[in-house]
């Protein structure tokens, strides 16, 4: 028992490093790449590190309360939580995680963990913008779920099961088999549903720098951005992660190493989708993006629901 | 006929011609230095806070914070360093010269340094120009909500003797009166380059564990917080802004 | 035994004695009254004791000793004992009203034309002789004339002409159709008829029944030509009026039932329906357009006589016409005599036994439980929904519900407190540039909404030293008879002596707020008295009973303990709130139908008397009264017509759809779903903060149980060829998402809660409409689950209503720092609400989801994925709104909220952690319900369920989210190494301070932008039909009131216009 | 300037003292009293309907302010400064804030400037940039801001002051100074 626990603990260690590590260069090698569409030579890709690093180094720090206090915890957790309910690579122990725990809809309820305890962090800071950011966000967050909703739905019916690894099993044998082909409307409407997730251009609304300055984490700072900080390096992971096993066939070989490359050039793809869009399109306002994700993408998850249930 | 009209009424127009008069009939001045703009109702008190805004204020001074010993605080200060994120603070005409900073020409980014939009976020404060009083009182305010370690960067000469504007009634003169403050950057617009090459000049000294402008303004709280109530007459708010 | 010629003796002695006696002593000359009243009262006491004991059929009397067809016959049957007695002692009842009367005593020719009048409705019900029935028509009248011209007010010669010019027409109609039957059957004595007459030949034949119809039907004041008799009602004294409609009217129905044998029934019954149909629904309608007290009983009375036609018409018993009959009289005089106090004493808030009163006869009059009109309703629709009279049905039931809409309107505006608009307020979310508290149209609603803008305290039901007097004592009296009456009427029909229970709980807490025993002690009785309930029945109730008993029980117990908080005296809660717990409890005890639906009806009006306790809840009482009785009638239809099988038992499957239909229909308007939910907001809202979350937590899901009771009843029936649970499934899913939206705009939070709850509800409907074993089960646990954190939620609100008196959101903020318990227990809920783990709601969720996924309906479910992110968004604002953000200076002092508002918060939360932790605590009990319904489809491994499609194991999710948060956290503290507390207004504020807090906390219009996405999907419509239909039956019962113009001559024409109506229908149906 | 409109102001308001100087901008003078109605008339009737700015030139050797509005038609395309001259010792002035609610601002700036009231402006005692400025108004020319400045912020030593032209010829072109 104790030895099957210190062996679970093991792993999990080993994952979250993998994953933390790789997102956090996977991170500032887009910034590095955003940085060139733009023609500058852009930050170091390392960067992200010694930012995370600087902020836990701060010397002082001012709490406006406990659920302050606790917000990036809540965040954080949340962040490790999605991230360790999802099997990161298919076939191996080491990276199962806890997916045994629960199946899809706890990875996509537990997202919301992270949400709120982040939303209540931020809103007891008494920080008028903090507020402001987390109810465009929140509002986003209705909307890009419902083509989300759809996707999953639409997969679900696909292959009855709403076990991601048996998802992702079903996926196996060859590109032809990924959801992406085999179910191209649930992949395109949950792709577009991604980039409301990721908080990119067009849809960054919720933390407009200029405007209300980062939004929900504006009174964030020191430790407590530190956190955040290694939360959207692990959770950015998770969401690449869960969508790469949702609609690019998850990873897998029969090497560990390969299964991890693999693993690595789809989320490295995926994100760099993300950021094209991201790069190329100026933001929409709230209502805008509302009305865009019950638009079209909507629609498309409809036809790929549709199209599974007859 | 109009055109005569014209020039007719041009002529009557009594523009003052010849040397101004020098001295004024004391009479008609007006006595002004009973003036007074703001009485006491109007003027908030310089003494401190109210009873009712000490409620939702905290106002402990700041603790100087002895930095870790040897390696270990080489290593944060070198991380310091390599990612210092600017609070760019537009008071005066200098903030102009950040905007070339961000863009692909110069590019900040490639040495670590971004802008912030919070001073709870940030690490460095730079003092874009001339502070006048009125924005000296938010300077004080923005540095003091920016958590330590943190940097001071005086752009231009208004920041260190108050360049052009030196006897102007309203520009600070001398910034590190006010604020500690790192790095000067002398000119009248210094270019990005020298913007820069502060920067760089910064770095140096963050690494070398020098940059202990945050220690220095609690040691010597007593004094900055003098001079600063000296200019500010309006002192609506706590003596330090958490 | 007493001859019946006595009564007329008596009557006629005491009008001739009176004058002389009043001469010699007038005190004591009026007890000789009381005397002469009671005797009229005891003698049919005596016949009808002796009648039911001694098995005479018949007390018979002729006059003068001679053969049948020369005397006058008297005779005294069952029903014409009971007649009298009623009649007799709604005579006494007058005679003790008017004779010691604080103001004008009624004397000398006021309490001869009485006795007179007493004389005449004697003669009226015993007589035997057509002739005979004429002389006391017009002794009556022109009695009752009389005793008109002796009233006070100036229209009294008005009403008295037109009374005198209908009855004159009306006499002659009559005497005519004596004529005419006197040619066809030679002899007016009733008893006496030759056998074998042809009574229908020729000419004659049609013209005797019609004039004689004529003559009484135009005395009975049938609808379009009714106008005199309401002119009559609005001129004379309350007293007058109670005597026109409660004895005087049954009398002449009694002459009816006389007249009704004599004429073919294929003529009679059809002519008696359609006169009495329309009468119903047209008097009805015009009563609700009328301002006047009076003239509004007015209508309803000769409404009612309409509803007895219809009885008889129908053919069925005709002591179902009777007890009606009877029913309304003793209560129409009792609401006349209520209603001459309220118009003495304008609002009742402070009239304690008042209030009881004219409820106790409004609801008699409704013909709600426990009355004896409840019990005949009952059976008649049974008897028509046996006979499949669908028309008949809808007709009684369309009237019963515009009855409802009048009469609970004047109640409320009676009851409700100074304070009280009477408007819904702060439904919508105010505009954007409208300053909230100051723009005029929301002033109301504010200072309603908070009590710092308004009084601190609040105005409730109080006892104060002019509260009682003995005049109430009377109508007292007549209540607790015909309580009495109607239970053991109710036991005749199909109650058991369980049923009686609610009664005896919440006349034991009455008697109690009698003796001003303190609240605090009632609750504390309440909640012994809900433990030896829970025993009493637990050994019954087995399946859903047991789990809806727990939640009912465990729900409502708990909650009792937040009534501690109360101070001083609440009269007339713990009477309420312990009758709607037992009333709940006996839903789930009921055997049959009529039980069932008995303790609905109890369940309905508890709660609605509940709800008016609300400040300002006269609105939201009104909603929830007529929403339920239309839902309670709609159930009542569908019950008529499944031939008297328990719904609970129903597993066969007939071929009528549309008992199946209108339950649903029912339900659906109960549990609020989409369409008709604008009754709920409101009514939760306004209801005190306490009895809110009761009924958020419990009475929510009593139209669950109802669908579960029905269970397997309604599942796989084909509408149009929809399988109806889809369509239920959908209403479902569009309430959800209605409620979650319409919470969204809410500023007012109890508002939000209460649409939150409309939208849970919504789920469990969808849940259950599913049909299958995961369906039910998350339905089941969502029931129970959102118990416990929607009365977390609403408790912990409760709490800082309590506290700082406001209960808009905005107005609070940061009470995290005051208030930090109920933080908790609130966060605790959200997270539990909002579905996101490791807590239970997730649960629900999952469960929910994977039915739906299983049974495949896909869109239903991202449909509720959709409305499960809204609500997270509304919870979110309500924490953030009022825990988070800027405190307000004026909240500095607000402290914790009370401990036994704390206490239950708690006992739920313990609960919801426990059934988070171990979901096999909640789902596999679930699973024995379910068993014999549906074969189980989930499977258990360790903590671990597993359903067709996916696995969740709840216990390794707390374990992994603890690790996920503690190990961080630790790590948090570790890193933190000089953490400095700061106050509220040490926040970036772009270089400035914040001023004032109420500027700084963004908590106004929180969705604003969402709004301006989907805000055209909040507007409201469902308000604007509802609204529209409002006004378009006031449209028509004001174009139908103007019918009656006031004029004589027009009158006149209307009741000639009326006989030529009747007689088309008699040809028509020749 | 239309010479009509000129006539018509001068016979209505005793406007005075027509400069032209361009086709587009013309000033004229007027009397305190009469300052607001013929600003007022200007607006309704005569289409200068554009408040440009509002300033005050302090006229210290006459002793008095000059209070100078600048008004723009559009449909005129014509900018006509009024002129209005205000005694030292006696400095309050009607308010146009009813006309164009920017005023106020430009008020609430001159009040602290110069120290003319403005009677029920609104806002006038606002905060405008001198937050609890104590001593005489800066803006007026007795006001020596050098000595203030001197006496109130630190100077740093070793600031030299050179005249431009002087300096520029010495250092920057000597080679080129004898030409100038």
């Amino acid at each position: 028992m104790l030895s099957a626990i210190l062996t679970k603990t093991f792993y999990t260690f080993i994952s979250l490093m993998v994953i933390l590590n790789y997102a956090l260069l996977l991170i500032g090698s887009m910034a590095r790449i955003r940085a060139k569409v733009q023609g500058r030579v852009g930050q170091p890709v390392w960067q992200p590190y010694i930012d995370i690093i600087k902020n836990y180094g701060k010397r002082t720090a001012v709490t406006h309360g406990v659920m302050f206090y606790l917000g990036p915890v809540f965040r954080l957790a949340g962040g490790l939580g999605t991230y360790l309910f999802m099997p990161v690579v298919y076939g191996f122990v080491m990276f199962e995680n806890f997916s045994f725990s629960g199946d899809l809809l706890l990875v996509m309820y537990f997202i919301f963990f992270g949400q709120l305890g982040m939303a209540l962090g931020a809103g007891e800071s008494g920080h008028p913008y903090s507020p402001l950011g987390v109810s465009r966000g929140l509002a986003q967050m209705t909307a890009f779920e419902l083509p989300f909703a759809l996707a999953v739905i639409s997969i679900v019916a696909q292959y009855g099961t709403l076990s991601i690894t048996e998802i992702v099993a079903a996926q196996q044998g060859g590109w032809q088999n990924w959801v992406a082909f085999t179910n191209p409307f649930a992949m395109i409407a949950g792709m577009l549903a991604f980039l409301g997730m990721s908080m990119q251009n067009p849809f960054s609304v919720v933390i407009a720098p200029q405007e209300i300055p980062i939004g929900p984490p504006t009174e964030m700072h020191s430790a407590f951005l530190g956190m955040l900080q290694t939360n959207r390096a692990i959770f950015n992971g998770a969401k690449m992660v869960l969508f790469m096993n949702l609609f690019w066939g998850g990873a897998t070989h029969k090497y560990l190493l390969v299964a991890i490359l693999i693993m690595v050039v789809k989320t490295f793809l995926i994100y760099l989708y993300v950021n094209i869009v991201g790069a190329s399109f100026p933001r929409f306002k709230t209502e805008q993006s509302i009305r865009f994700f019950l638009g079209v993408p909507t629609i498309i998850g409809i036809i790929a629901v549709i199209l599974q249930s007859i | 006929m109009e055109k005569d009209m014209e020039r007719r009424l041009y002529a009557d127009t009594g523009a003052p011609e010849g040397s101004p008069v020098v001295n004024p009939d004391p009479r008609t001045l007006g006595d002004s230095s009973n003036i007074q703009l703001f009485n006491e109702q109007l003027k908030l008190l310089n003494s401190g806070l109210t009873e009712e805004d000490r409620l939702n204020f905290c106002d402990t001074p700041p603790e100087v914070i002895k930095p870790f010993r040897g390696h270990w605080e080489n290593f944060l200060n070198w991380a310091r360093s390599e990612s210092l994120w600017i609070l760019g603070f537009g008071t005066g005409c200098g903030a102009i010269e950040l905007r070339p900073l961000m863009t692909s020409r110069f590019d900040m980014y490639q040495y670590g340094i971004q802008p912030r939009p919070t001073p709870r976020q940030s690490s460095i404060f730079v003092i874009g120009g001339y502070a006048s009083v009125k924005t000296m009182k938010r300077i004080v305010r923005s540095y003091e909500q920016m958590q330590g370690p943190k940097f001071v960067l005086g752009l231009g000469s208004c920041t260190i003797n108050g360049g052009m504007y030196y006897d102007s009634y309203n520009t600070v003169n001398r910034l590190d009166h006010y604020i500690p403050v790192d790095v000067y950057i002398a000119g009248c617009m210094p270019r990005p380059e020298a913007l820069l090459a502060g920067l760089m000049e910064l770095k140096t000294i963050i690494k070398e564990g020098r940059g202990e402008g945050a220690n220095k303004y609690a040691e010597n709280f007593e004094w900055y917080k003098a001079n600063q109530k000296r200019i500010i007459k309006d002192w609506n708010m706590p003596d330090y802004n958490w | 035994m007493v001859n019946p010629v006595f009564l007329i003796a008596i009557t006629l002695g005491f009008a001739f004695i009176f004058p002389l006696f009043e001469k010699i002593n007038p005190k004591l000359s009026r007890l000789a009254g009381i005397l002469v009243f009671l005797t009229l009262v005891v003698i049919p006491l005596i016949w009808f004791i002796n009648i039911s004991n001694m098995d005479i059929p018949y007390i018979y009397s002729s006059t003068v000793g001679l053969p049948s067809n020369l005397t006058i016959n008297l005779a005294v049957s069952y029903m014409e004992a009971l007649v009298l007695l009623v009649v007799n002692g709604v005579g006494l009842f007058v005679y003790l009203q008017e004779a010691y009367s604080k103001e004008s005593p009624w004397k000398g020719k006021q309490i001869i034309l009485l006795s007179i009048v007493m004389l005449g409705a004697n003669g009226l019900i015993i007589t035997r002789d057509i002739f005979n029935i004429f002389v006391f028509m017009e002794i009556s009248t022109i009695s009752l004339f009389g005793l008109l011209s002796c009233s006070s007010d100036d229209r009294v010669f008005e009403g008295g002409f037109k009374y005198m010019l209908a009855s004159g027409l009306s006499s002659v109609f009559y005497l005519i159709g004596i004529g005419f039957f006197y040619l066809v059957a030679g002899t007016l004595n009733l008893d006496a008829l030759p056998d074998g007459i042809n009574f229908t030949g020729g000419v004659l034949g049609v013209l005797w029944p019609l004039f004689l119809l004529s003559g009484v039907l135009i005395e009975l004041k049938p609808a379009f030509a009714n106008g005199w008799g309401m002119d009559t009602y609005e001129a004379a004294d309350y007293s007058l009026g109670a005597i026109m409609s409660g004895i005087q009217a049954t009398a002449l129905i009694i002459v009816l039932t006389k007249i009704i044998p004599l004429i073919e029934s294929n003529i009679i019954m059809p002519l008696l329906l359609v006169v009495g149909s329309i009468t119903f629904i047209i008097s009805h309608l015009q009563a609700l357009g009328q301002s006047s007290f009076k003239k509004m009983l007015g209508y309803s009375s000769s409404a009612q006589i309409g509803l007895v036609l219809i009885v008889l018409g129908s053919g069925t018993n005709i002591l179902l016409a009777i007890v009606l009959l009877l029913t309304h009289s003793v209560a129409k005089s009792g609401l006349f005599y209520t209603g001459k106090y309220f118009n003495e004493c304008g609002s009742g808030r402070d009239k304690p036994l008042l209030v009881v009163l004219s409820s106790l006869f409004v609801i008699a009059l409704l013909g709600l439980p426990p009355f004896p009109g409840f019990g005949a309703k009952w059976t008649l629709l049974q008897i028509l929904g046996g006979k499949s009279d669908v028309f008949t049905i809808f007709i009684i039931l369309l009237g019963s519900l515009l009855e409802g809409v009048y009469l609970f309107r004047w109640l409320g505006l009676k009851i409700k407190s100074d304070r009280d608009s009477g408007l819904v307020v702060s439904e919508v979310v105010p505009d954007d540039d409208a300053i909230p508290g100051y723009s005029s149209s929301d002033t109301i609603g504010v200072a309603s909404q908070t009590g710092l803008a308004g009084l601190g305290g609040c105005i409730k039901v109080h006892f104060s030293s002019d509260s009682f007097s003995y005049h109430q004592l009377f109508p007292a009296l007549m209540a607790v008879i015909m309580v009495v009456s109607g239970v053991v009427f109710n036991k005749g029909v199909g109650l058991t002596f369980r049923f009686l229970i609610p009664f005896s709980g919440i006349l034991f807490f009455v008697v109690l707020d009698l003796f001003r025993v303190p609240t605090k002690f009632q609750v504390f009785l309440a909640i012994v008295a809900s433990i030896i309930l829970g025993f009493y029945v637990y050994p019954e109730l087995n399946g859903f009973n047991t789990l809806f008993g727990f939640i009912f029980l465990f729900g409502i117990g708990v909650q009792f303990i937040a009534f501690f908080n109360r101070k001083g005296y609440s009269p007339g809660l713990m009477a309420l709130t312990v009758g709607l717990l037992v009333s709940l409890i006996s839903i789930l005890t009921s055997k049959t139908n009529f039980q069932l639906f008995f303790s609905w009806e109890m369940m309905t009006l508890t709660s609605y008397f509940l709800v008016l306790r609300g400040d300002n809840a006269f609105a939201g009482g009104y909603r929830y009264i007529l929403f339920s009785l239309a839902s309670a009638f709609f159930i009542l239809a569908g019950f008529s017509m499944l031939h008297g099988i328990f719904i609970g038992e129903y597993m066969s499957l007939p071929q009528n759809l549309l008992p199946v239909i209108l339950i649903i229909i029912g339900i659906i308007i109960k549990f609020a779903g989409i369409g008709v939910h604008i009754w709920l907001p409101v009514s939760y809202a306004e209801a005190e903060n306490d009895v809110s979350s009761i009924f958020s937590t419990v009475l929510s899901k009593v139209g669950v149980y109802m669908l579960f009771l029905g269970g397997l009843y309604f599942s796989k029936r084909v509408f149009k060829g929809v399988d109806t649970m889809y369509l239920l499934g959908w209403i479902g899913v569009l309430t959800s998402v209605a409620g979650s939206m319409m919470a969204l705009f809410q500023e007012d939070i109890k508002y939000t809660l209460a649409y939150s709850s409309m939208g849970q509800v919504g789920y469990m409907i969808l849940g259950f409409s599913i049909m299958s074993h995961l369906g039910w089960i998350s339905s089941l646990y969502l029931v129970t689950t959102h118990m416990m954190f929607i009365g977390m939620l609403f408790l912990s609100v409760s709490g800082v209503i309590y506290r700082t008196g406001t209960r808009l959101m905005y107005q609070t903020g940061g009470l995290i720092k005051r208030m930090p318990l109920s933080f908790i227990s609130a966060l605790f809920a959200i997270i539990a609400l909002s579905g996101v783990p490791p807590l239970s709601g997730f649960g629900a969720k999952w469960l929910m989801y994977s039915a739906l996924l299983e049974k495949g309906w896909y869109l239903q479910a991202a449909m509720a994925m959709f409305a499960s992110g809204v609500a997270f968004l509304y919870l979110f604002r309500l924490i953030h709104s009022i825990f988070l953000g800027q405190e307000k200076a004026i909240y500095l002092n607000v402290k914790e909220a009370p401990a036994p508002l704390l206490i239950p918060q708690y006992i739920f939360m313990i609960c919801v952690m426990a059934i988070s932790m171990f979901p096999n605590l909640l789902i596999k009990p679930l699973q024995t319900v379910i068993e014999p319904y549906f074969a189980s489809t989930v499977r258990w491994e360790g903590y671990e369920v597993i359903s067709a499609l996916g696995y969740w194991n709840g216990n390794a999710v707390m374990y992994v989210t603890m690790g996920v948060f503690i190990i961080p956290l630790i790590w948090l503290l570790i890193v933190n190494r000089h953490v400095y507390k700061v106050k509220q207004f040490n926040i970036v504020y772009a270089a400035e301070r914040p001023f004032k807090p109420e500027t700084t906390h963004y908590a106004y219009n929180f969705f604003g932008h969402y709004q301006k996405a989907l805000g055209f999907l909040v507007e409201p419509l469902i308000s604007k039909f509802w609204n529209g239909t409002g006004i378009l039956v006031n449209n028509l019962s004001g174009g139908l009131r103007r019918w009656n113009s006031g004029n004589p001559q027009g009158y006149v024409f209307q009741i000639l216009l009326y006989v030529i109506f009747l007689s088309f229908l008699m040809g028509g149906t020749n | 300037m239309n010479i009509e409109l000129y006539k018509n102001l001068e016979n209505s308001f005793g406007v005075t003292s027509l400069e032209v100087k361009n086709r587009n901008q013309s000033y004229i003078r007027v009397k305190k009293e009469m300052a607001v109605p013929l600003i007022t008339h200007l607006k309704l009737v005569e289409s200068y309907k554009h408040l440009s700015f509002f300033t005050i030139i302090d006229q210290i050797e006459k002793g008095e302010f000059e209070l100078l509005y600048m008004l723009h038609s559009y449909s005129r395309n014509h900018d006509l400064g009024i002129i209005v001259s205000i005694e030292r010792h006696e400095t309050d002035m009607e308010s146009i804030h009813h006309l164009w609610p920017a005023a106020e601002t430009y008020q609430r700036e001159l009040r602290e400037m110069f120290g003319v009231e403005f009677p029920d402006s609104p806002g006038l005692y606002e905060n405008f940039c001198l937050e609890g400025w104590e001593g005489i108004p800066p803006m007026r020319r007795e006001f020596d801001t050098k000595r203030y400045s001197e006496d109130t912020f630190y100077k740093r030593p070793g600031r030299e002051t050179n005249d431009p032209a002087k300096y520029m010829k010495e250092k920057i072109y000597p080679s080129e100074a004898e030409t100038w």
